[in-house]
């Protein structure tokens, strides 16, 4: 039995939950979709500021810091509560609470505190590394994972630039954070740094392959490389009950979610793909030497990146935003939360790959498969003539 | 090993070895050992084990100590197995004084040190999860080991040094309903051992990190003097509790698991399955429980008679001995402890060579070592 | 080519039979307590920190020869008015910096019923300093009216 | 085999070795003492010059098979103990698997400068407790190809389960 007998705290946790549920879709269906407001309130401050003494461009450049800003919030809010809610999953799927005391309801202001700490920790650079390298491979690292975060589309009209190329874009911008991670391990100056940058290396770049290779179905199907053709190509429904999410595309749709999802958590570096930074054997890998802030930015792009991918994950393969009664951005970040759910669960439950077989399973197993999965792709469009 | 760097020429360019320091801090030495690898990529071409940041100089102690005084320290040597430690430092005395324990005691005896083996091969199950990099098992296994603990801690005291099974039986007989605690425990934790099984023996990554690495070969086994789960692992049936029998063990039936190959896989999977058996024992121990005191009289001031003795048993990590020279005196003249571990690790320079950096943690994590008994 | 397809099968498998076990024990109650707020009683026979009672003490030494660290000692009080030794103590300390929580000493005190030296229940405790960790009984100055020494005064020589 | 054939087959190779006899019961014993003990075994006690080649056939003959080294260790007599001379015993434990009998093997050293071939080649397990026996007592093994000390580290003073060792108080002592 999953559940034996509930005991009266349980009974109370799922009432809490359940009237939760209730309040957040309540206040969401009040804001309604995200993206038309956001509009609404642009268009209401736009004349204002347009009538304020300033350049236009200074108006411009106002309107991108409000973006990024928006973002960069979301991202940090978003880390923070991933973080709080891995620790509390991994928790109880040990048979333990996790953080309790900070912030009174299940600790839920331990992130926020942890941040602090990190913030106010001394920042120490070894004297074996190289200054330079040391402190500019965290910015490295978190930059693209930000940047990455503008295409990404959140709900309907909630995007803050909609590029043409958008996968392409968060592919190539993502692939580039394996630079920030090899000159940490090779500007820590020490050689269980660099043993995990290499391996990040060698791993990141293995896996993008088959992820890139994963989504060309899809993109033979829609025929674009947009992220928001690809989310509304998936809305609508089959036979009026099965939604046409990418996903539920009979045998292409599966494999290619697969190896996406399998590559994903590989380009996350997290278990069991987490060689990188394989606690048991490196120590930290990469980022052994970093402490305070520059470890927190590793931590930051880390978690920015697992969100980015379950995020690209619900765009390219869950339909986006679609879904019934609930705005369009709720649904994405439901479903962006439950692909990181899987995230947390799979870490939770493997052990570690070894290098050698990890690079096997990338380019003996995913690779053919997903040239497979391409030519039956190919097949079907060419024999459908979607 | 020489610390200078060896270049090998490679077929159009030069790489260089590089010498590491696996330790004494490091998340996976389980203690403070030191490994210094020289490594050629992630391919290891040597490696040379370093002891003693623990070393206690146990034998040191034992000659400025009382026999019931040495009990004590006899805790610190296996921490995670300190009834076996008891238990072979009073079969040697006993064997000097030639006591004869009662069977009550004998039983109590065979339970404590059968449950003192399940909680020790829990924490191997767990950390060595935490070596392959699953975590979750390790607090799993550390949940049952703390049901195993409050037994202890009911029984005599405390959760890691026991000072419980005293020369000429125990320190005091089972409390009240003790029984049916361990009974409910051996019921709670017989279904543990299938999830155990899920989330590490047959989870394929796993059984992919362990299979065919670091295999020790029978004669290799036999030549460095392997023993315990690492002996039988390698497809040698060498158990004292069935070939040399202390304690009653001839009473109770129980299979003396072996594996195939000698690899890592193997090593684990003797253990998991010694874990089922020590919960066969302790079960017909319960069972069979004789009535009567657990203590033989035993003199008030212990002062064994010249002589030697050489006393071993099946710990949970191989062979256990104490060597002990006496002159009559309540101080014993000599005393020397033939730690498993320290001598199982001697093998680890030979099977390290030719493996990965990765493989490193799986073996050294599958010989389960703890340096209190490594150091001494 | 089957057994290719019969292999990914078991490993699917299997995995998802590991995460099948994590996600039932998600939903199982923690067995964990949260220490401050709850607390767990210790069992009868728990080895907390030793507590003394200097008003029962014979002075008699057993502990302090049963002690493998040497952790204890004490000097037996002499009546200033007698020059005699008598069964008390005049002080009575112990390292706990030492101390193995072994019980021994507890065994070793002859008093009855209550023991002089007796491990408590008492496990919270912590101190900042070493010299903290010497905690000494010492034997009131008022004048105790000399009573006999009883059966193990002599041990003390 | 049991330890008489042991000892035959052992000394008709060997005519140096010889079996140490159990300890003398003392003359006056009283009653509620127990006897000196020793285990069933068979111990023997081998010439220092010859140990190799006495180890060569414990190992190698077909009949002993002696092949597991159960422990190696030393003693130390410092002080003439009845009709004991000042000297290191280096004490042998051996079990054979085919077999399934035991021996203990003693050799004797003088105290100043003692030395004594190594078995590493013949039992790989004495690598590591010879370099013990080495860092207790300083009986130096010939043919070890590392012995260094282990437990404790390099450049301690002394060695410290010799009988006479004198602890030198230094920073650790409080």
């Amino acid at each position: 039995m999953i559940f034996p007998v509930l005991t009266q705290s349980q009974k109370r946790s799922i009432g809490v939950l359940a009237l939760m549920g209730l309040i957040g879709g309540g206040t969401a269906m009040a804001i309604g979709e995200l993206g038309m407001r956001l509009t609404q309130i642009w268009e209401f401050l736009l004349p204002i500021l347009q009538k304020l003494p300033i350049p236009e461009m200074a108006s411009q450049i106002a309107g991108m810091v409000i973006e990024c800003s928006l973002l960069i919030g979301f991202i940090s809010v978003s880390v923070m509560f991933m973080v709080w809610w891995e620790r509390k999953v991994s928790a109880h799927m040990q048979s333990r609470l996790g953080p309790m005391t900070t912030g009174g309801w299940h600790g839920w202001a331990q992130t926020i505190a942890d941040g602090i700490k990190l913030i106010l920790k001394e920042d120490i650079i070894p004297e074996s590394a190289n200054s330079w390298v040391h402190r500019l491979a965290p910015v490295l690292v978190f930059v693209p994972a930000f940047i990455c975060y503008a295409v990404l589309p959140f709900g309907s009209n909630l995007i803050a630039v909609n590029l043409d190329i958008g996968v392409l874009f968060i592919f190539a911008i993502s692939g580039l954070s394996v630079l920030g991670i090899v000159m940490a391990g090779w500007g820590s100056g020490n050689k269980y740094s660099m043993l995990g940058g290499l391996r990040a290396a060698a791993q990141s770049v293995s896996y993008e392959i088959p992820r890139v290779l994963s989504i060309v179905p899809i993109l033979l199907f829609v025929g674009s490389l947009k992220l928001t053709d690809i989310a509304n190509y998936q809305s609508g429904m089959w036979f009026g009950f099965i939604p046409r999410w990418f996903i539920f595309y009979p045998v292409i749709g599966q494999i290619a979610f697969i190896i996406f999802l399998i590559s994903s958590v590989a380009e996350t570096n997290r278990t069991p793909f987490d060689i990188a930074e394989a606690e048991s054997e490196l120590v930290a890998g990469f980022h052994t030497e970093y402490s305070g802030m520059k470890f927190s930015l590793f931590f930051l792009a880390e978690y920015a990146y697992v969100f980015l991918s379950s995020g690209l994950t619900t765009a390219l393969f869950l339909g986006g935003g679609s879904g019934p009664l609930l705005p369009t951005w709720v649904w994405f970040l439901l479903k962006s939360f439950g692909i990181v759910f899987l995230f947390l669960w799979f870490r939770w439950t493997f052990p570690r790959m070894r290098v050698d077989r990890l690079m096997e399973f990338t380019w003996k197993f995913l690779m053919p498969w997903s040239f497979v999965n391409i030519l039956i792709a190919g097949a079907v469009v060419l024999a459908l003539g979607v | 090993m020489a610390t200078e760097l060896i270049r090998i020429p490679g077929s159009d360019f030069q790489t260089e070895e590089m010498i590491l320091n696996l330790g004494p801090q490091h998340p996976s030495t389980h203690g403070v050992l030191r490994v210094v690898l020289k490594i050629d990529g992630e391919v290891i071409t040597a490696a040379q084990p370093d002891v003693g940041y623990l070393h206690r100089g146990t034998e040191k102690l034992a000659e400025n100590r009382t026999y019931p005084q040495m009990l004590v320290i006899s805790d610190r040597w296996d921490y995670l197995s300190a009834m076996s430690n008891n238990l072979i430092w009073c079969l040697a005395v006993e064997k000097l004084l030639q006591i004869e324990v009662p069977l009550r005691g004998d039983y109590l005896r065979v339970i404590m040190v059968e449950l003192n083996r399940i909680a020790s091969h829990l924490v191997f199950f767990g950390t060595y999860g935490i070596d392959i990099g699953a975590y979750t098992p390790f607090l799993h296994a550390f949940r049952e080991r703390e049901k195993i603990l409050d037994l202890f801690e009911e029984v005599s005291g405390a959760r890691m040094t026991y000072n419980y099974i005293r020369i000429g039986g125990v320190m005091a007989d089972l409390p009240e309903d003790w029984i049916g605690k361990c009974r409910s425990f051996l019921e709670w934790i017989k279904p543990r051992f299938v999830e155990y099984d899920i989330l590490l023996t047959e989870n394929p990554i796993f059984k992919d990190r362990t299979q065919n690495i670091g295999i020790i070969s029978k004669e290799d086994a036999i030549s460095y003097a392997i023993t315990g789960p690492n002996l039988r692992g390698c497809g040698i049936s060498f158990d004292l509790r069935k070939d040399e029998p202390y304690c009653h063990y001839q009473d109770f039936k129980f299979d003396v698991p072996t594996g195939k190959q000698g690899d890592c896989w193997d090593r684990y999977w003797v253990r998991i399955q010694e874990m089922k058996e020590s919960v066969k024992i302790v079960e017909q121990a319960l069972d069979h429980l004789p009535t009567g005191v657990p203590n033989a009289k035993v003199p008030r001031i212990i002062r064994p008679p010249v002589g030697e003795s050489y006393a071993q048993l099946e710990a949970p990590r191989g062979v256990l001995g104490i060597y002990c020279l006496s002159a009559g005196e309540d101080k014993p003249y000599r005393v020397h402890v033939r730690a498993p571990s320290f001598i199982n690790l001697t093998i680890l320079q030979k099977i390290l060579v030719g493996m990965k950096l990765a493989d490193v943690v799986a073996i050294l994590g599958s010989i389960d070592i703890v340096l209190g008994e490594v150091d001494r | 080519m089957i057994n290719y397809f019969k292999t990914i099968y078991q490993v699917s498998k299997a995995l998802l039979q590991g995460m099948a076990v994590t996600g039932r024990w998600l939903f199982q109650p923690a067995i964990t307590v949260q220490y401050p707020d709850e607390k767990l009683t210790p069992p009868e026979r728990f080895r907390g920190t030793l507590v003394f009672d200097k008003e029962t003490c014979t002075a008699c030494n057993l502990c302090v020869k049963a002690c493998p660290t040497a952790c204890i000692s004490l000097e037996p009080y002499v009546d200033p008015a007698t020059q005699k030794r008598i069964a008390k103590v005049n002080w009575y300390q112990i390292d706990f910096g030492k101390c193995n929580y072994c019980r021994l000493c507890e065994e070793a005190c002859p008093t009855k019923p209550i023991k002089s030296v007796r491990h408590s229940h008492d496990y919270e405790w912590s101190m900042k300093e070493r010299s903290e960790m010497f905690v000494k009984w010492k034997r009131d100055p008022s004048p105790v009216i000399a009573d006999t020494p009883k059966d193990t005064g002599t041990k003390a020589a | 085999m049991n330890n008489s054939e042991v000892y035959a087959v052992l000394r008709t190779q060997l005519p140096g070795l010889s079996e140490i006899p159990p300890p003398p019961m003392p003359v006056a014993m009283p009653a509620h003492e127990a006897k000196p003990y020793r285990d069933p075994y068979l111990y023997v006690q081998a010439v220092p010059h010859e140990w190799i080649e006495t180890a060569k056939i414990i190992k190698n003959d077909p009949r002993l098979a002696f092949d597991f080294l159960i422990m190696l260790t030393a003693a130390d007599y410092v002080l003439p103990m009845g009709n004991v001379q000042p000297r290191f015993d280096v004490i042998y434990h051996f079990y054979s698997f085919q077999h399934k009998h035991k021996l203990f093997v003693k050799v004797s050293l003088p105290r100043d400068n003692p030395l004594i071939p190594s078995v590493i080649s013949l039992w790989p397990a004495a690598d590591w407790q010879e370099r013990e026996v080495y860092d207790m007592f300083g009986i130096n093994f010939e043919g070890h190809p590392n012995c260094t000390r282990i437990l404790m580290w390099d450049g301690f003073p002394g060695w410290p389960l010799r009988k006479d060792f004198v602890h030198v108080p230094d920073r650790y002592d409080d």
